[in-house]
């Protein structure tokens, strides 16, 4: 087991094996955000109290699930960095980054929007609302530590630590803003809550959800291969990889 | 299929602004991310593509990095 | 063109010691003046004196025969100072650097002469490079190219040597003899030895008793 | 350097001792807009820095006071005033201290060119990279803290013009204290008590625009603050930087 962490922590070797993997995931990601979107706008039954507009959810909750997560595994590939100094983890979480601040984005935006033909104001101080902008401020804190420095080192050991620095505090500030909006708005009812949901709802819901992860993996997979292309540039193997690449 | 027509599925009963202008913000970013990667792999492959060249052509030329004496340059 | 600088008196006071007192200079055309001394005698903050930086000394300065007060537009026009930092940004390109200092000196200038310019001082091929990414003696060298760019007949030079490689330092010697017997003035304070030529003088600062009478 | 085996002829040298400047001031002027404009621009995350702030000062107030959108409308016109005028002062500290450490401020200082006009060069480009992008960013935020509509035009306005006095007597400020090691606390020290007219006459224009009646004795105001500033700062920015310069 080992050996295989060692490997594919070689750049070399990493750069080969995503090749192969990476068009799976394209196909995967495309697929089941096709099946999804058109099940979930075209054919999932609208929402008894809310109508249509409920139909954002396939956008919202995907989206939010995904900021959540793409923090915690920039935090573990921090840590994987941190450890056992293999650079394709730290490659991996400087590529995820922007891509989790484009998903927190989506979820405010669309939590926003959702929130209009119900509260009647594009902006709602809604518990789940207010985490996620938090979480995108944590998001512009990693990228901008990250752009900060000058030598690419530090730049990488610093932002693994505040990432893994920020995911221990998600829940935390979680639970306070979630303590918080119950002291200020206890009785309303939270737009972005599940209530329980049919079958036919919640399933074009997990097509959508398994579509994103595989649309983050395949892109991440993507740029980290042009991030060791453009680290290890001076090696050999990339110069000869770019002298026979078409 | 929860729509009769598609004006109606269009429409979503007064809902539809707000359906489509998630889903179409979502679509643009995501979009937009894949074509940034896209172009981001082009440029660099390109721009490894001309140092290796130049490099090819440096090493044939044996120009001499250090500093050339001599009013007009010969190697531009 | 009249060239001369003079000092009556000079003298300066850095947290209550004196680094020199009473100095007199004369420097005219054609001369290249070495001040010497030991870290901390005062040396550069000579320099930022005769060139109008530092303000708060005791003594006069004469530029061609005019109190400084009155001749400080046509003194800064014929001057070009290099100090300890290059004055070079990081960020920018060297070609983009020196595009800048042209402007400074008013012209527009174009991009051939700065790159005869940079060329001339062995930086050809690094000229799109950021500046950040080139060595302490490759930046000093950017700044550098400046005295062939924007001609000026007065140039004081604040250890213009550091971090220059051997061929670099003869060149940057030949430069400065050829600009001193061309008719400009060079005030230059250096740790290097400059090799003895007619046009050399030299002040020495920082000895207790000796007050550097020039 | 060229001219080492074969020494540049003498003539060659004395030609090349003195040329007239062309252009003068203009040129100048510029150049340094452009390349402080470059400087900035490759630098983005320092032009986003301000920004983030901003919004982060605004999510702040209605965590700490309360969510409820009809307190937060009746004191969003000076929240979004402190917030922006914090973020301005914010990045001031940067205005002269890149020059300072690599020495182009001394070369600023050496140019036959007049320092004041250089100077109101270098605040223009800070003002047009910080003021204007907060003022266009605020009425987003005014939105999360359910500012009352038809208010969202004048806070703008008032945003654009009141963060062009902000940078310049905050460059006045920053020229101060550009040589001192620490100097951003004291920074905000100097500068803030001089931004208070500013403030009031800012945040007076978007109540006054809530409230429906007249916003133009305020912008008036602020305009002719603008105009005192602009007549004022460029000399005290020339004199402060020839005085932190001495170090």
């Amino acid at each position: 087991m080992w050996a295989f962490i060692h490997k594919l922590g070689s750049p070399k070797w990493f750069y080969a094996i995503s090749a192969r993997l990476q068009p799976w995931f394209w196909a995967a990601a495309a697929l089941l955000l096709l099946v999804g979107s058109v099940w979930g706008l075209a054919f999932a039954p609208a929402d008894y109290q809310q109508g249509n507009s409920f139909r954002i959810i396939y956008v919202h909750v995907p989206a939010a699930f995904l900021a959540q997560s793409i923090f915690v595994s920039m935090a573990l590939a921090g840590l994987v960095f941190m450890v056992w100094k293999i650079k394709v983890a730290d490659m991996a979480a400087a590529m995820m980054a922007p891509l989790g601040a484009a998903m927190t984005f989506i979820a405010l935006f669309s939590g926003a929007v959702w929130g209009v033909p119900t509260w009647g104001t594009w902006w709602m101080w809604d518990a789940r609302l207010t985490s996620m902008l938090i979480l995108l401020f944590l998001y512009f804190g990693v990228i901008a530590l990250r752009g900060a420095f000058a030598s690419r080192d530090s730049a990488s050991r610093a932002a693994s630590v505040l990432a893994m620095v920020g995911v221990i505090n998600i829940p935390i500030i979680k639970y306070s803003v979630d303590w918080w909006y119950t002291l200020h708005q206890p009785a309303t009812f939270t737009v972005t809550s599940r209530p329980t949901m049919p079958v036919e709802m919640w399933l074009p819901l997990l097509i959508m959800v398994l579509g994103f992860y595989s649309f983050f993996i395949a892109l991440t997979l993507m740029r980290t291969r042009s991030e060791i292309l453009r680290r290890e540039s001076t090696k050999r193997w990339v110069r000869d990889l770019a002298a026979e690449e078409r | 299929m929860a729509f009769a027509t598609f004006s109606e599925f269009l429409a979503m009963g007064g809902h539809g602004p707000y359906v489509w202008a998630s889903w179409a913000v979502t679509a643009a970013l995501l979009g937009g991310i894949v074509l940034h990667a896209r172009s981001e792999r082009r440029h660099l492959l390109r721009h490894l593509q001309r140092r290796a060249r130049r490099e090819r052509r440096l090493a044939g030329g044996q120009a001499t990095v250090s500093h050339q004496r001599g009013g007009h340059n010969d190697d531009t | 063109m009249p060239l001369r600088l003079e000092a009556r008196e000079l003298a300066c006071e850095r947290d209550d010691r004196w680094l020199f007192e009473d100095l007199d200079l004369d420097i005219r055309a054609g001369e290249i003046v070495r001040v010497e001394g030991p870290n901390g005698s005062g040396k550069t903050t000579l320099l930022k004196i005769l060139s109008g930086q530092l303000t708060d000394y005791r003594g006069e300065l004469f530029w061609n025969g005019m109190p400084m007060r009155r001749a400080r537009g046509d003194f800064l026009a014929s001057l070009l100072y290099l100090g300890h930092a290059p004055g070079i940004k990081a960020a920018l390109t060297p070609l983009e650097n020196l595009a800048w200092y042209q402007a400074l000196a008013g012209e527009t200038g174009d991009e051939r002469a700065r790159l005869v310019a940079l060329e001339g001082v062995g930086l050809a091929g690094f000229e799109d490079v950021p500046t950040g990414q080139l060595s302490a003696g490759q930046q000093r060298r950017v700044a550098l190219a400046r005295l062939d760019l924007t001609p000026r007949p007065l140039w004081v030079l604040d250890e213009p040597f550091t971090a220059i490689d051997r061929d670099g330092v003869v060149a940057l010697e030949a430069r400065l003899v050829a600009h001193a017997r061309a008719g400009g003035c060079v005030l230059v304070t250096t740790h290097h030895e400059l090799r003895a030529t007619d046009e050399l003088t030299r002040i020495r600062l920082g000895r207790g008793g000796d007050d550097g009478r020039h | 350097m060229a001219g080492t085996e074969t020494p540049m002829t003498d003539t060659e040298a004395a030609m090349a001792l003195h040329r007239e400047p062309h252009g003068g001031l203009v040129v100048a002027l510029r150049a340094t807009l452009k390349r402080d404009l470059l400087l900035l621009l490759r630098r983005r995350s320092e032009v986003l820095n301000p920004l983030v702030f901003f919004a982060l000062v605004i999510t702040l107030f209605p965590i700490g006071i309360s969510p409820d959108p009809e307190l937060l409308a009746t004191i969003a016109p000076g929240l979004l005033w402190v917030a922006a005028l914090l973020a301005a002062l914010l990045s001031l500290d940067t205005l002269f201290r890149g020059d300072y450490d690599d020495g182009s401020l001394e070369q600023l200082l050496l140019t036959p060119q007049p320092l004041a006009a250089l100077g109101l060069a270098k605040v223009a480009v800070h003002w047009l990279l910080t003021g204007l992008p907060l003022a266009l960013m605020a009425p987003v935020l005014g939105i999360m803290l359910s500012l009352p509509a038809g208010s969202y035009g004048v806070l703008a306005l008032s945003l654009a013009l009141g963060t062009a006095s902000l940078s310049l007597i905050g460059a006045i400020g920053a020229a101060l204290t550009v040589g001192l090691a620490r100097g951003g606390v004291l920074l905000s020290l100097l500068v803030l008590p001089l931004y208070i007219p500013v403030l009031i006459f800012g945040a007076g224009a978007v109540q006054a625009a809530i409230l429906g009646d007249g916003v133009a004795a305020h912008l008036a105001i602020l305009g002719a603050l603008l105009a005192v500033t602009l007549m004022f700062a460029p000399w005290a920015i020339a004199a402060s930087l020839r005085i932190s310069i001495n170090g």
